[in-house]
């Protein structure tokens, strides 16, 4: 399979799918469970096929002749799209039971799912500013929908509105941006912007810099940097659960791909500008996620606020890259895909749990699903270990990767600080443990009605289990140094 | 090699027989009491018999018994063997150790008769055997301090015995508390002694070999750390608290461990380190005093006690003051000598003591026991000896320890000690015979519940007879003895210019002093009842206080700062500073919460709010770079 | 020099009339200026020769979108009482204005310091259907699908939110 | 005249932000957005037409596309607003938020 | 698969399957035996083979995470023998005692775990091993606080948690940081401890790095003022956790500072010993007062093991051939002690159900047997001679005479302290009128005497006869002391 193969097949197959879909729902032999295999399959496939992308470095334009050199197929790419595809499927999965439980999931959904997919593999494969903010907004957009796809509840179509308006208004920053550097370079193409960024001085980059600001500022709205991520809790809450996974564990992924392909194709004066505003901002989207956190009663605004702390490790891990070599670049690859994995697994637990309603899953409605259904219980347990960096969960490894790589680059008070706010969320995620198990039940047993969802729940699990402590010498499955290997190589295929 | 066995034997004895009685009673399987007394006297009678022996072989033949058991640690230089060595002095100690634990264990048989922890009893006895003779038998001091502290935690066990009653074993822990501090002392002169000389071995002989090593002032240091130790065992002014309080024990308890053997460890360690206080004499100087004034002190006190117990408690405070003050100015041989002849005739009052208070119901207070002579006649002429010893009459046998310290402290250079030591004899004649008159010759109020046991009075009546004869041992010059103790152990005494004129005269007026109190107590005590109108308040009736001070200075404050401790610091201060991080920490968190407020034109406003900081930020940086 | 001139009163009007915009209390009346923003800035937009995108402005923008909006004013049939009070409307602009201050100056401030190029090609034909469209096609192909697809998704989307239940 | 014309590009950029933040009435935020790529787009036909390259047309050209789909979710978020409460203030959507806690 | 990797991970796969297994309590509490007397075989097995030299023994290792030079890297030496022998020992000896008590199945489960967890952590010679096991082992005690403990559970459970747990992040900081500085100047990661001790750090660093690790080992010890969430998370605690944390957990944190501190930051810990021996003082007294008022007995067991643990502090930092020796000995005795003082309080709260000293009394009365062990081990908790603690205590004090003659004297308090509150609680609870609550006291049951009887025996063993229990811990006290100036501050 070659190269370009997979960087067509890839897009192509989730659009075909997607529009099968749409066309397949006005028919009457249209059903949720059809509809919802189809979507699965399209997943599964694709993800085989883009798995085949990782492993070797490799980079290419895509048809440079027809496409302009705008997108860009190499391993960096591969992997991330990997990630999103899995992410969907598994999120997906696990939502079975959700979904089967709702009404609202009308074929126009599973439209929407594989669009915003679709946006993201075209976003990491995009190597210019336009067709990049095209692509976040196919799949913002379908984002936004899907967050208010329960017309039923108030909270969800606040939620569609806070999401819509606010990702509007961060989306004009991107463009003014974009203005800007357009206005120097003349062109928006990201190899010919690092190009003249290496060819002039500071003088001819006012610009540049100040568009490369606004960009920026898109991009902490995206991944709910404080300030700008005041929605994150409003619309997590509004948004049915899976959708919330979705979001949090791979929309957040994808964003973060863009950055770092921007940041190491543009390095110079991202260390000379934006390094020490960037350490702010973890150091205050940090503090302020977990003081949101703490505070929180429902284990869904508590997940959505510590997603907030997470994206501060991951900014620590930004502020730590210094060029293609250091160890931070694979570290925040790595440190997404631990994230990823341990988010979707808590809210799809957390969606399983929910029966469909949007009720929030409070602390207390955890209450004694230790004993009533020890399985979920110790899934949940395993992703709150792994989200609070528990050492043997793949969260620990991820951490550790984050720490070094910050104090290598010289920030050792900045990794001394992610570790207290660590402490700190070692709070919020203990205390779901400690609803699980001591607290005594109401006597609410979760039906293990829906294997799928729990077996992937299980696998997911297992996952972050193996993530943490597994190694290639038992099994011969590939273990940390795999992972490790292929951030390396996704990190190195962009100056291939 | 059959000697090292004998040693062997001598220790382990009494050890397994504790272990074997121990034994049988946790298993509750045998019940019969035979059975106890049998172990418990064969154990400690076969030690007792070799310990005879060593101490025969030991004079006659000047032999020295060395076992080496085992090496106890071995850390570089630091090596402790666990070695037993019967040299003249250790020899000395077993002759009446040994024996009186034996006539002891014989009046215990009697005492504890159909007692339900007549096996408790009597493993703890054993097992007090075992640690006197290690205390004894050790060749070095850290072995010493185990057989030591061993005696003290057997002594804590027997004062407490009677558990029901929870005083008891108060006083059981009053007597190990204050006899730890001693040891505080103690252990921190075995370690600065390690420090200083220990790479050079830890044997006695090996510390006394390189004792020049070490500079004065850390020498004046550990000697009298070691007195410290001393003090607490031997239980001198300060640390005396605990002898009266031990009284809650059995009174065989009494008569072996706080009158005959454990507390006198104390004058045996100081013996021990005699070419250590040789060098130090300005510490030996000071032990003198504390012997003076806690045996004017005990003796004055013991004048207002009522309970018989009480009364020789106060009396062996006293009586060990004596060795003391001996032992300060340096004649090591003569408080020996002295504690030889205490061990039995204070162990025969002690068990006089014992045989009425089985006698007449466990009644201990002499105000309630008066005129009983014709209840117990025996027992009154034993006691009587027995107070006529103590007194110093001749030819008793204290009368020859006794005068001996007395005329070596006129010797010295030291005449307030005399005056001291004067004054405490006569004391000590004045509550002895205020005993006897008061129990023995007045109307009689009360009338014996049992008649005293067999058991008890024969080895009662073999201590009576040690008490009158142990004087020979050590007969002075003067009257045609030689000394032989002394020479035996050739210790190295100071030798005080004494003329026979002099010790002759100093006898003679310390003998009339002391029929002169006795016809004074006669006449206050005997046939009346001045005993009753005695006020029992005062300086004196109330121990000059010292309880009561310990009770204000040390255990009131301890526990204000326990409360101090645990409520304020730790939990007012620490733990509460450390919630309420976490507290404000959440407080911050409402704070914060207050900006999610819903709204999403606050939102905008936010981001607004961060956009223009950035480009300021921006700004100054570009303005700064170019 | 004219070209100057007209500028400034296109500009000026177009200032003049956002503001109005977004100070008019009555939807409909911010609809009616707006127009005249959209209006003013095609015009600007056919100053510089972009005669395409001055048409398409107009009817996309002025035509389409602004159609809809009064189409949905109408629609939801708003009104002045369903109205938001807006008491601090003229405190809110103030204090926005104020705080949004720094950020224009400094952007401006960048603009004219910048080394940016000035007047370097002069191309005749730019702006002409032909030169867009070929641009579009020869260069911008892949974000001109992806703009298909992202209209599609905002269709089906806003289909899904607003049929009503069936 | 481009950084005329990218002044006032900025200047109307700000004037939207102003009117977004603002006003309650969620139509006239919605202007206010549109605002905001408008003056966007001002500035690339004007960059455009400076270099003399169509590209800031087509730019501008696929900006408008996204106002336009922009402008359809608002429409359908108008009709799901205005269903639901039957006002389009944006100060009464705030049930969501940390009010409760 | 090397002998100490069985020992480590036994338990902890054992462990996994019987949470997923469904099978009746009893046999789980079957397999725990078996795989606990398997552990105690194996450690014997060890013991007999360990020669007696400085040098780590038995050692494996395997790459783990490649790119950074982690590896799965452990041995044994004279330090570690004596934490994982007493480990092995007392917990099938635990079980047994508890047999009939617990008949929950996550309380063996948990048990099991955190057995694999402390044979990691003191078997463990890479940085990141040894951390990955340092917090692994914090999670049964966690969860059996909460699921098993009493009072405020909830509350208590996550303090704990979290204090550990912050220390436990200042040290991975501390970790990472010198394990960049390493790669600083030999361009290559490691985290193994024997590579790391090559490292040449400037003091500022080397203090830094030395309280993050101090910080996570205080607060395990723990030493002054890190000790708050102690008495009230022994008094929350079920019986086998707090055996667990007081006997195992506890003397890991002491023993990680020979194992970590002195290995890598050995000039450091000299150059701030003086402070700790000060704060160590200052423990062993503040502790021994503080426990004088306790009236609950778990309470005042804790404020004595924290007591004791300051003074094994006291002795690390005196530096001394002796006073290591002498600390790792009272880790050892005080372990064996403590684990049977908080074994015989489970039982006497499971015959009186109280805690509370005041309302206990006359037990020696109706139990003799549960008072002779109750009273042997409170005294030799205290140091009485032929005891394991008396050899300690004098190895210690000795060693700080050899230090300092001040520090000595107050080092020698240590056989003052204990009493203070030891002998008035075994008064109170053993001796007296019999109480309300120890009317029916039940002596001591046949599988208590079992474990306990053991437990005393070793206690005694190691009293009488301590040199050959120290010959394996001497040598490599010696290689850490021989060679280095003995300071005396005087």
């Amino acid at each position: 399979m070659t190269n370009t193969f997979i960087a067509l097949a890839v897009p192509a197959l989730l659009l075909l799918s997607a529009i099968f879909i749409l066309l397949f729902g006005f028919s009457s032999y249209y059903s949720k469970n059809r509809g919802y295999y189809i979507t699965l399959v399209t997943l599964f496939i694709t993800f085989c096929i883009s798995v085949n992308g990782v492993g070797d470095i490799h980079s290419a334009e895509v048809f440079p002749h027809i496409f302009n050199a705008m997108v860009v197929y190499d391993t960096f790419s591969a992997t991330f799209i990997s990630l999103f595809l899995l992410g969907g499927f598994l999120s997906l999965a696990i939502a079975k039971s959700f979904i089967d439980k709702t009404n609202f999931f009308v074929p126009e959904s599973f439209v929407l799912f594989l669009f915003s997919l679709f946006g993201m593999v075209v976003l990491t494969m995009a190597n210019e500013l336009l067709t990049a903010f095209i692509a976040l907004e196919i799949a913002s957009m379908a984002v936004y929908v899907l967050v208010g796809l329960n017309r039923e509840s108030l909270k969800a179509s606040e939620a569609f509105f806070k999401y819509l308006l606010l990702g509007s208004f961060s989306a004009s920053f991107y463009l003014l941006g974009m203005m800007l550097i357009y206005a120097q370079v003349k062109s928006t193409n990201l190899n010919v912007i690092a190009e003249y960024i290496l060819n002039n001085d500071l003088n001819s980059q006012l610009l540049i810099v100040a568009g490369s600001m606004l960009i920026m500022i898109t991009i902490m709205f995206k991944i709910a940097a404080v300030p700008f991520g005041a929605w994150v809790l409003d619309v997590y809450e509004g948004a049915s659960l899976p959708i919330t996974a979705y979001m949090a564990a791979v929309f957040k992924i994808s964003v973060f791909a863009f950055i770092i392909r921007m940041f190491l194709t543009n390095n110079d004066f991202v260390q000379l500008v934006f390094d020490p505003l960037i350490i702010l901002g973890a150091v205050i989207t940090m503090i302020g996620g977990s003081l949101l956190a703490v505070i929180q009663s429902s284990v869904k605004k508590m997940l959505a606020a510590s997603s907030v702390v997470h994206s501060g490790y991951m900014m620590i891990a930004l502020a730590s890259i210094e060029d293609i070599d250091s160890s931070a670049s694979s570290a925040i690859i790595f440190y997404l895909f631990s994230y990823f994995i341990s988010a979707i697994g808590a809210f799809g637990v957390l969606s399983y749990i929910s029966k469909g309603t949007d009720k929030l899953i409070s602390f207390d409605d955890l209450n004694g699903l230790g004993k009533n259904s020890p399985i979920i219980a110790v899934s949940l347990t395993i992703f709150m270990l792994s989200l609070a960096g528990f050492p043997s969960t793949i969260g620990f490894i991820g951490k550790f990767y984050i720490f070094t790589s910050a104090i290598e680059s010289g920030y050792t008070p900045l990794a001394l600080f992610g570790a207290i706010t660590a402490f700190i969320s070692i709070y919020y995620y203990f205390k779901v443990i400690v609803h699980l198990y001591f607290k005594e039940s109401t006597d609410v047993k979760v039906q293990y009605g829906y294997k799928v969802s729990l077996a992937f729940i299980m696998i997911s699990a297992f996952i972050v289990l193996w993530g943490g402590v597994g190694t290639s010498l038992i099994f011969n499955i590939p273990g940390i140094n795999a992972l490790n290997e292929l951030s390396k190589y996704a990190i190195q295929s962009l100056v291939f | 090699m059959t000697n090292n066995i004998l040693l062997n034997i001598l220790l382990l004895a009494p050890l397994t027989s504790a272990l074997l009685i121990f034994l049988l009673n946790i298993s509750r399987r045998y019940t019969k009491q035979t059975l106890y007394t049998l172990l418990a006297l064969s154990g400690s009678g076969l030690s007792a018999m070799i310990a005879l022996y060593i101490s025969y072989t030991s004079y006659f033949e000047q032999k020295l018994f060395v076992s080496n058991l085992f090496t106890w640690l071995n850390i570089g230089d630091f090596t402790i063997e666990v070695t037993l060595k019967a040299d003249a002095l250790s020899s000395f100690m077993l002759l009446f150790v040994a024996p009186v634990s034996f006539l002891i264990h014989i009046y215990a048989t009697g005492y504890m008769d159909k007692d339900k922890s007549y096996g408790r009893f009597f493993t703890y006895f054993n097992l007090f055997i075992f640690f006197m003779f290690l205390l004894v038998l050790a060749d070095n001091p850290i072995i010493m301090f185990v057989g030591w502290e061993g005696v003290g935690l057997i002594s804590y066990l027997l004062i407490g015995f009677y558990f029901d009653d929870i005083q008891n074993t108060y006083a059981g822990n009053k007597a190990f508390i204050v006899n730890r501090v001693g040891d505080f002392g103690f252990l921190s002169a075995l370690m600065l002694l390690f420090v200083e000389i220990g790479h050079g071995g830890f044997s006695y002989d090996a510390i006394f070999f390189n004792l020049s090593l070490i500079d004065t002032p850390m020498l004046s240091l550990i000697a009298l750390l070691l007195f410290v130790g001393a003090m607490g065992k031997s239980a001198q002014l300060p640390l005396f608290v605990w002898l009266p309080d031990a009284m809650a024990g059995p009174t065989p308890v009494s008569a072996l461990i706080h009158a005959a053997t454990m507390v006198t460890a104390g004058i045996y360690m100081v013996a021990r380190f005699a070419p250590l206080y040789n060098i130090a004499s300005d510490v030996s100087l000071f032990i003198a005093y504390i012997g003076g004034l806690s045996a004017l002190f005990a003796a004055i006190v013991a004048t207002r006690q009522y309970d018989i117990k009480k009364i020789l408690a106060y009396s062996t405070i006293s009586q060990l003051g004596f060795m003391f003050m001996a032992l300060g100015v340096g004649a090591y041989s003569t408080a020996l000598f002295h504690m030889f002849t205490h061990a039995f005739f204070k162990g025969l009052l002690f068990m006089g003591a014992g045989a009425i208070i089985v006698a007449f119901g466990h009644k201990q207070d002499i105000r309630e026991l008066r005129g009983i002579r014709r209840s117990v006649p025996t027992i009154f002429i034993m006691m009587l000896i027995g107070s006529l010893t103590i007194s110093a009459i001749p030819p008793l046998s204290a009368f020859f320890s006794k005068d001996a310290i007395m005329g070596i402290l006129y010797a010295s250079d030291h005449l307030d000690l005399f005056f001291i030591a004067l004054l405490s004899s006569l004391f000590t004649v004045f509550y002895m015979f205020r005993m006897i008159f008061v129990l023995f010759f007045s109307e009689n109020t009360t009338e014996p519940s049992k008649n005293s046991v067999k058991s008890m009075n024969y080895p009662m009546a073999i201590l009576t007879l040690l008490s009158v004869f142990a004087g020979m041992l050590n007969l002075p010059e003067i009257f045609g003895g030689n000394l032989m103790m002394s020479s035996w152990l050739d210790l190295a005494d100071k030798h005080f210019v004494f003329s026979h004129a002099n010790e002759i005269f100093l006898m003679s007026v310390n003998t009339i002093l002391i029929c002169f109190i006795l016809y004074y107590a006669y006449k206050r005590y005997a046939y009346k009842d001045t005993i009753l109108k005695e006020s029992t308040t005062g300086l004196v009736a109330n121990k000059f206080y010292i309880d009561a001070l310990y009770q204000l200075i040390i255990v009131k404050p301890l526990y204000a700062l326990s409360f101090f401790f645990d409520r304020k610091i730790s939990h007012d201060l620490i733990d509460t500073s450390i919630n309420s991080m976490a507290l404000n920490y959440k407080k911050l968190g409402k704070l914060f919460a207050f900006f999610e407020n819903g709204n999403v034109r606050f939102y905008a406003l936010y981001m607004l709010i961060g956009l223009v900081l950035g480009f300021i930020y921006l700004f100054l940086l570009l303005k700064a770079m170019l | 020099m004219e070209n100057e001139i007209v500028f400034s009163v296109l500009a000026v009007v177009a200032v003049v009339s956002a503001i109005v915009m977004i100070s008019a209390h009555r939807p409909i009346d911010s609809a009616l200026s707006f127009i005249v923003t959209l209006i003013s800035v095609a015009a600007l937009f056919g100053l510089v020769n972009a005669t395409f995108l001055f048409v398409v402005q107009i009817i996309i923008y002025a035509g389409a979108i602004l159609t809809l909006i009064l189409f949905i004013i109408m629609f939801l049939n708003i009104k002045d009482e369903n109205l938001p009070e807006e008491k601090y409307k003229n405190r809110w602009l103030l204090v926005t204005s104020i705080l949004i201050l720094p950020f224009s100056v400094i952007l401006i401030n960048l603009i004219l310091g910048s080394d940016i190029a000035v007047n370097s090609v002069i191309n005749e034909n730019l702006g002409t259907i032909k030169d867009v469209g070929l641009t579009l096609f020869s260069q911008w192909i892949l974000p001109f699908e992806l703009v298909s697809i992202l209209l599609l998704v905002a269709l089906v989307g806003s289909v899904t939110l607003s049929k009503r239940k069936d | 005249m481009l950084k005329a014309y990218m002044i006032l590009s900025i200047i109307l950029f700000s004037i939207g932000v102003i009117g977004l933040i603002s006003r309650r009435n969620i139509i006239v935020i919605y202007m206010s957005i549109e605002l905001l790529l408008n003056a966007v787009n001002l500035s690339l036909i004007a960059i455009s037409g400076d270099i003399g390259n169509a590209s800031g047309h087509v730019m501008s050209l696929m900006i408008i596309a996204i106002a336009a789909s922009e402008a359809a979710l608002f429409m359908s978020l108008f009709v799901v607003l205005f269903r639901k409460k039957g006002s389009l203030d944006a100060n009464i959507f705030d049930i969501l938020g940390n009010k409760d806690d | 698969m090397n002998i100490l990797s069985i020992i480590i991970f036994l338990p902890i796969i054992t462990a996994v399957i019987l949470f997923f297994v469904r099978i009746h309590v009893n046999t789980i509490k079957i397999i725990y035996m078996i795989v606990t007397s398997i552990i105690a075989l194996l450690t014997l097995k060890l013991y007999i083979n360990f020669e007696q030299i400085s040098s780590m023994q038995f050692e494996e290792i395997h790459r783990w995470i490649s790119e950074y030079g982690i590896n799965y890297h452990i041995g044994v030496d004279g330090v570690s023998l004596g934490i994982v022998m007493m480990n092995a020992i007392l917990m099938p000896l635990v079980a047994i005692a508890l047999y009939k008590q617990r008949d929950k199945r996550g309380y063996w489960i948990n048990l099991l775990f955190v057995q694999g967890g402390i044979m990691g952590v003191a078997l463990s010679l890479d940085l990141m091993l040894f951390y990955l096991f340092w917090e692994i082992m914090l999670l049964p005690i966690f969860l059996m606080i909460g699921f098993f403990g009493y009072g405020n559970k909830n509350f208590i459970t996550m303090k704990f948690n979290i204090y550990t747990i912050f220390g436990s992040l200042m040290m991975l900081i501390s970790i990472l940081y010198i394990a960049v500085q390493y790669k600083i100047q030999f361009d290559v990661y490691t985290f193994e401890l024997d590579k790391l001790q090559n490292l040449i750090l400037t003091p500022t660093q080397s203090i830094l790095v030395f309280s993050g690790f101090m910080i996570a080992f205080a607060i395990k010890i723990p030493i002054f003022p890190f000790h708050t969430w102690l008495s009230d998370t022994y008094r929350s605690a079920p019986t086998g956790a707090v055996i667990v944390m007081s006997a195992l957990m506890a003397k890991l944190g002491a023993y990680a500072i020979w194992r970590v501190l002195f290995t890598l930051l050995d000039e450091t810990s000299h150059e701030v010993a003086h402070y700790f021996i000060a704060v160590g003082l200052f423990g062993l007294i503040y502790f021994g007062i503080s426990a004088m008022r306790q009236t609950h007995l778990k309470r005042m067991f804790a404020l004595s093991s924290a007591s004791h643990l300051s003074l094994v502090v006291v002795g690390f930092f005196i530096y001394d051939v002796y006073g290591l020796i002498g600390s790792s000995y009272l880790i050892v005795a005080h372990a064996i002690s403590s684990a049977a003082l908080f074994l015989m309080a489970g039982m006497l709260y499971e015959r009186s159900k109280t805690y509370d000293i005041a309302s206990l009394g006359g037990i020696a009365t109706v139990a003799p047997r549960f008072s002779l062990f109750f009273a042997f081990f409170a005294l030799s908790i205290v140091g009485v001679p032929m005891t394991a603690g008396f050899v300690a205590e004098v190895l210690i004090v000795l060693g700080a005479f050899n230090y300092n003659i001040y520090i000595g004297f107050l080092t020698a308090t240590t056989i003052l302290i204990a009493m203070l509150f030891m002998f008035k609680m075994i008064s109170q609870v053993l001796y007296g009128k019999a109480s309300k609550a120890t009317e029916n006291f039940e002596d001591l049951r046949m599988h208590e005497l079992i474990a306990l009887i053991p437990l005393a025996l070793l206690v005694l063993a190691m009293g009488i006869f301590p040199n050959y229990f120290i010959k394996n811990i001497e040598p490599t006290a010696v290689s850490y002391t021989v060679g280095k100036k003995v300071f005396h501050h005087d």
